[in-house]
């Protein structure tokens, strides 16, 4: 199997996708010639055509409004948001249009789609090219929001999404981007969008995570396990709908919870996995729920790094919920 | 054609009853405009009644533009797409959609299509190619330029897909998105303004500053096209003429239609608060019904007997439809989780659970009543 | 004091606004002279005309972007949003512009302003009429989000919203605009924004709630009460920040809590409430978080009453926290 | 003044070097504008140095758009507010800001007035009255509508507002809120668009349909001016004009100037994937810089020697600066928690503290590096 990195098994899913389904098309800014302003759709401009690979005027309104017509009419298209903090212009036509269509027709129109982004920090773009907003969508009952966080989940979920009935919201963790590579099926495959995936397995805390965290948090359960407290740590991959079985088999199972997240932290996602197990699993709940996130501000420029949870302060939540007695 | 800000016209004003008839159409043809812009007529009178009476929840008259409307949709193909406004049931009903499949939908019942998962007036036919309506204004534009451009993309040569929206539309980002699209795809898109000169109680001197909203297809390197509203025959020659530029791959158009809102906006309005009464009579004289019914009578193509049948008629299916809507029951409880997804995830299975079991525990649930907009 | 009903009494503190400050200005969609489609405006454009009482084109986008300018020049502008679901095509200018602003120029330029808007169901308006949308606002740092529950705090949440130096989105239960009247304060005042409210005194149950829902949730309490359980109700007024030390106090005292909102369940405030309590409470919990929730559905028209919880939904989910052992 | 799609130019092509003065501009006017476009350009080029040599994260160069830019900015009156783009800091350099406020701010240090917050270019400098840049293509287009409808209601008679953005800037939602709302009120507000020809890699043809930038002011009945944007009389003039109008209470101006972006988009940027050859090349030949150069010689205001001392006490100047710039720390790490409200409130101070507790125990947080866009 080849090795990618997850920009290449992106780029190589949409390969797949567009060449298994005529009806598969890719519109955006600068996706065609220049290849995307991180190469994710290189080379697919030279192979497509202009007709299936369009560059657009710079409207993020029109762009998914467009793609809401097109997958009204019958095709699947895959619209790319340059970046995740520029989706606002088209934020209307996401929770308006493509979330409610099929409810709001009594299931007879559906919007079967695909926005793909970049999200995240990690690349010193300070407020604009950086924030993690997959709460507002994890707000809009018809989304499916799903990140993934390895090379070969990445192709496997974006096909499995280009695939699928309902429209999702595809976030790419950018900082993972080129973070390494990975062994990578070649051709058609698909990874579920219903399943979290379990990253390391341990029966002392629960540390459930998603996207651009989940090296991190590996990086602090690997110290942690060195230490002697071993971290049952969960990916959740999709976040609407989300695995919470798996999640709550775990905190059954370790009694201790620790949720990290990039995003601020009030009424982040991080919030409604602690709220579910507070629900659902309080009785086996031996310490207080931890949340290692973002901080309640705008994403700074200068101080990114203070900003974002490093590998510290999630190693500190960790050792704090193993502590707590 | 007059473009931009000339306006183009065929039937000269009320009284004088003069004016060649357009192209194509033949005298059935002809009929067929008057008996759709009457059905309209009798449709909106009966759904503000409903309403008035309390039986449906609220309702969107469309009285005055029945010619702008009926002189567009005559102009259609058969395997266009519709992308309409909650304004426009008049195209439902001149494409012959079953009456009972209107009223299920204000009444929101369980058979109706859309399952009463929304307010009157927002209808989704899959038959007839007439996609989902929503209430945020303009969504409905860009998607319609998308829709055209997926018809480049399949080519699917004898499609044009129609957006419709009114002139406060205009200002919504769609409008700009979709047009700008449109226009650099030279897509077979046909935008139809109904400008009837109120977005509620905004006039349109405070919509916009651009001498008519035909004029704003300049901005998008489209062509543009001012049309008398009230003259049904001026409306189809100009959305025919429009449908085939579209199909032979010249480009889109927004054709403006120049009408006016005869009733209140909807059900919940009251004009008098904002529109002068001069304004509503100086209209009323050019009623798209009237001037029409002139016409033909002067053609000889149409009498006062006729009418009278036509409109008994049409009334007795429209009593029909309403009784049969009326004693539909309501949507199942359980169908409230359903169509959130293809296939119901997890959690909303275990909410479906829990309503279940509280019904179960605590009987049905009651109807908090409400009134819009109250 | 004179009665008044919420409606009354946001058109009251409009006026008194507007008299006391001449850079108080209102711009919206048809709130003229037809004085709002609540009637919230009404009288308004009449006193103080058409420069400081603006119909707009029809654009939320252009309402909030120019809204944001007239504040960078220093007045105190007040859009509406005609109802909150057609908030979305400004999503950009609120999130990315308002919300950021003060903290993008290091404090050099502000936006106090204050986005008025009507929220929640109870008009049967289906699907575009009738969300709640608290937690989008709730999860966008540098926002203020409040949602007042009576006659009495509108006013004076709104004076001091108007009054304010930060954003705020002011958020107006419909359902409640007409319920009941209540006496309020003539000419000046404000009421906090900063603090929650407490609208019952019990030590059973502790239920958290705010804006149309706490009627609801007084209703379900006082019948609670007859079967003896005591609720602590709090009505949080302000979602963001949030007073979350009056929830913990009284979760404390408790040991038990509900937490009631009306929009969908993932993700909602909901779960930011829970999950704050499950972090720094947790010793004091005697009994699983529940949540009431609005459905994970759009909203929907025939249905509503079965969509949005009411006094059974509510008072079940406090006699099962209060029965829990 | 050409309206539309004719083209506004004072001096004719370079190598022929006529053209009259403009009005009001004496000897003095005519050379301070071409400090400021040497000024700009040296600028310029640092910025790209300093990003490729890995001093600063990112930098935006305004290379060939500098005529375009000071030829604006020439016609602003001092109480005028500026809602710049972020290619635009040659406003900055003509008005005199100190050139350590642009490079702290590329820095992102501690004396950055924007306190490091935001990515090199995005200004926020209020002694000026310019206001905070942001990223998001187009959002303080409505922003200045509607700080120019305050002047209105303000009474403040000698005060412009100032919109900059690009060709691509035109498709945003808030070009048509902006400049719809502007027109409905007459606000004395300017529209800047320039077009470069590219938005990253696309190019004009494929933003929009219309037949220029100009010709969109159309939709929105105001004035639409198109000018030779590397002429940097033309489009003071056009510019000049535009305010005279906006501040008599005629209304806004549309104004597009036609130039081109010599540089890649931004130091992330390489164009050779997009952007054919020839392109530049013909474009280089019309350098603003060079046209202006050889219109004032032959006028005998400016010659080579003049040029060398201007161009060595220019860059004497960055040099200072940049090596204040870059010799002062990094913000302090707790000045992340600032400005998010008025007022600190609970959740940041315990956010604060939190961080506080780490750094005391583990020790001070490490920069992760990334580069932009990587
Ligand atoms: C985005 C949005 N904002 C506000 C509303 C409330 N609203 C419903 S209809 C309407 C006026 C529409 O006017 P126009 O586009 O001229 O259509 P008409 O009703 O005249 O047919 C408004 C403001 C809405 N539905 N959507
Ligand atoms: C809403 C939004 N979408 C996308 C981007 C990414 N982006 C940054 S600059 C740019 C092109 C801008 O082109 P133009 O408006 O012509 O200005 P220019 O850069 O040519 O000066 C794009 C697409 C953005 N900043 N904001
Ligand atoms: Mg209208
Ligand atoms: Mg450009």
């Amino acid at each position: 199997m080849p090795q990618m990195t997850m920009l290449q098994a992106i780029n190589d899913a949409m390969h797949v996708a567009m060449e298994r389904d005529p009806d598969v098309v890719m519109l955006g800014e600068d996706i065609g010639k220049k290849g995307g302003v991180f190469g994710a759709t290189d080379g697919l401009y030279d192979k497509f055509g202009a007709l299936r690979v369009m560059d657009t005027p710079l409207s993020e309104c029109g762009i998914i409004g467009t793609a809401v017509g097109m997958a009204l009419y019958g095709l699947k298209p895959v619209p790319e948001i340059q970046f995740l903090d520029f989706i606002y212009p088209a934020f209307d036509q996401i929770v308006s249009e493509m979330a409610k269509m099929r409810y709001r027709s009594g299931g007879q129109f559906t919007c079967p789609m695909v926005v793909r982004s970049p999200s995240g920090g990690g690349i010193r773009g300070g407020h604009y090219h950086s924030q993690s907003s997959e709460a507002y969508f994890a707000h809009t009952p018809g989304l499916r929001v799903v990140m993934p966080s390895t090379p070969a989940d990445a192709k496997g979920m974006l096909l499995a999404s280009i695939f699928n009935e309902d429209p999702v919201i595809f976030l790419e963790p950018k900082a993972l981007y080129r973070h390494g590579k990975q062994e990578v099926q070649e051709g058609w495959y698909t990874t579920s969008l219903d399943e979290a995936r379990r990253v390391r397995e341990g029966d002392d805390v629960t540390v459930v995570t998603w996207g651009a965290m989940v090296p991190i948090v590996e990086d602090a359960a690997g110290t942690a396990a060195e230490n002697g407290v071993a971290c049952d740590v969960i990916d959740l991959r999709s976040i609407l709908p989300w695995d919470y079985d798996t999640v709550l088999d775990s905190v059954r199972k370790t009694g201790r919870l620790v949720v990290v997240q990039e995003a601020p932290r009030t009424c982040g996602f991080a919030s409604e996995v602690a709220a579910t197990v507070a629900e659902k699993a309080i009785d086996s709940l031996e310490a207080p729920i931890a949340r290692v996130t973002g901080f309640d501000t705008p994403f700074p420029y200068a101080l990114e790094h203070v900003y974002k949870p490093d590998k510290k302060r999630v190693l500190g939540a960790i050792e704090f919920t193993a502590r707590w007695a | 054609m007059a473009t931009g800000t000339e306006m183009h016209v065929v039937m000269e004003a009320k009284g004088k009853a003069k004016g060649r008839t357009p192209k194509g159409l033949g005298d059935d043809d002809l009929k067929a405009l008057f008996r759709a812009m009457l059905f309209t007529r009798l449709f909106d009178q009966r759904g503000m009644n409903l309403q008035r009476q309390g039986r449906i929840g609220f309702f969107v008259p469309s009285m005055g533009q029945e010619a702008s409307q009926i002189g567009t949709g005559y102009a259609m193909g058969n395997k266009d797409v519709l992308y309409p406004s909650y304004r426009t049931h008049s195209l439902a009903l001149l494409k012959g959609v079953p009456l009972k499949v209107l009223y299920d939908q204000l009444w929101g019942n369980a058979t109706d299509l859309v399952k009463g998962r929304q307010m009157p007036n927002h209808f989704a036919i899959p038959s007839i190619n007439w996609v989902s309506i929503s209430s945020p204004i303009g969504t409905q534009i860009s998607q319609a330029a998308g829709a055209a451009r997926a018809a480049q993309i399949r080519g699917d040569k004898d499609v044009a897909v129609w957006a419709w929206f009114g002139d406060g539309g205009t200002s919504s980002n769609d409008f700009h998105a979709g047009l700008n699209f449109a226009g650099v795809w030279k897509a077979p898109c046909i935008f139809m303004c109904e400008n009837n000169h109120w977005a509620i109680s905004v006039p349109e001197e405070m919509q916009t500053a651009s001498v008519s909203f035909a004029d704003k297809a300049v901005a998008y390197g489209m062509r543009g096209v001012r049309v008398d509203g009230n003259d049904v025959l001026a409306v189809y020659e100009a959305a025919r003429e429009a449908r085939d530029r579209a199909i032979k791959g010249e480009g889109p158009t927004l054709i403006e239609t120049v009408t006016f809102r005869m009733g209140p906006h909807s059900s919940s309005d009251d004009p008098k608060r904002y529109q002068p009464p001069e304004l509503f009579e100086a209209w009323q004289k050019r009623d798209p019904i009237d001037r029409y019914r002139e016409w033909l009578e002067a053609k000889d193509l149409w009498s006062k007997d006729e009418e009278e049948a036509l409109a008994a008629e049409l009334q007795k299916e429209i009593a029909t439809a309403v009784e049969a809507a009326e004693s539909t029951p309501a949507p199942d409880v359980e169908t409230v989780f359903d169509d959130v997804y293809a296939e119901l995830p997890k959690m909303l299975i275990e909410q479906r659970e829990a309503l279940r079991a509280q019904i179960k525990a605590s009987g049905a649930i009651e109807d908090g009543g409400g009134a819009f907009p109250l």
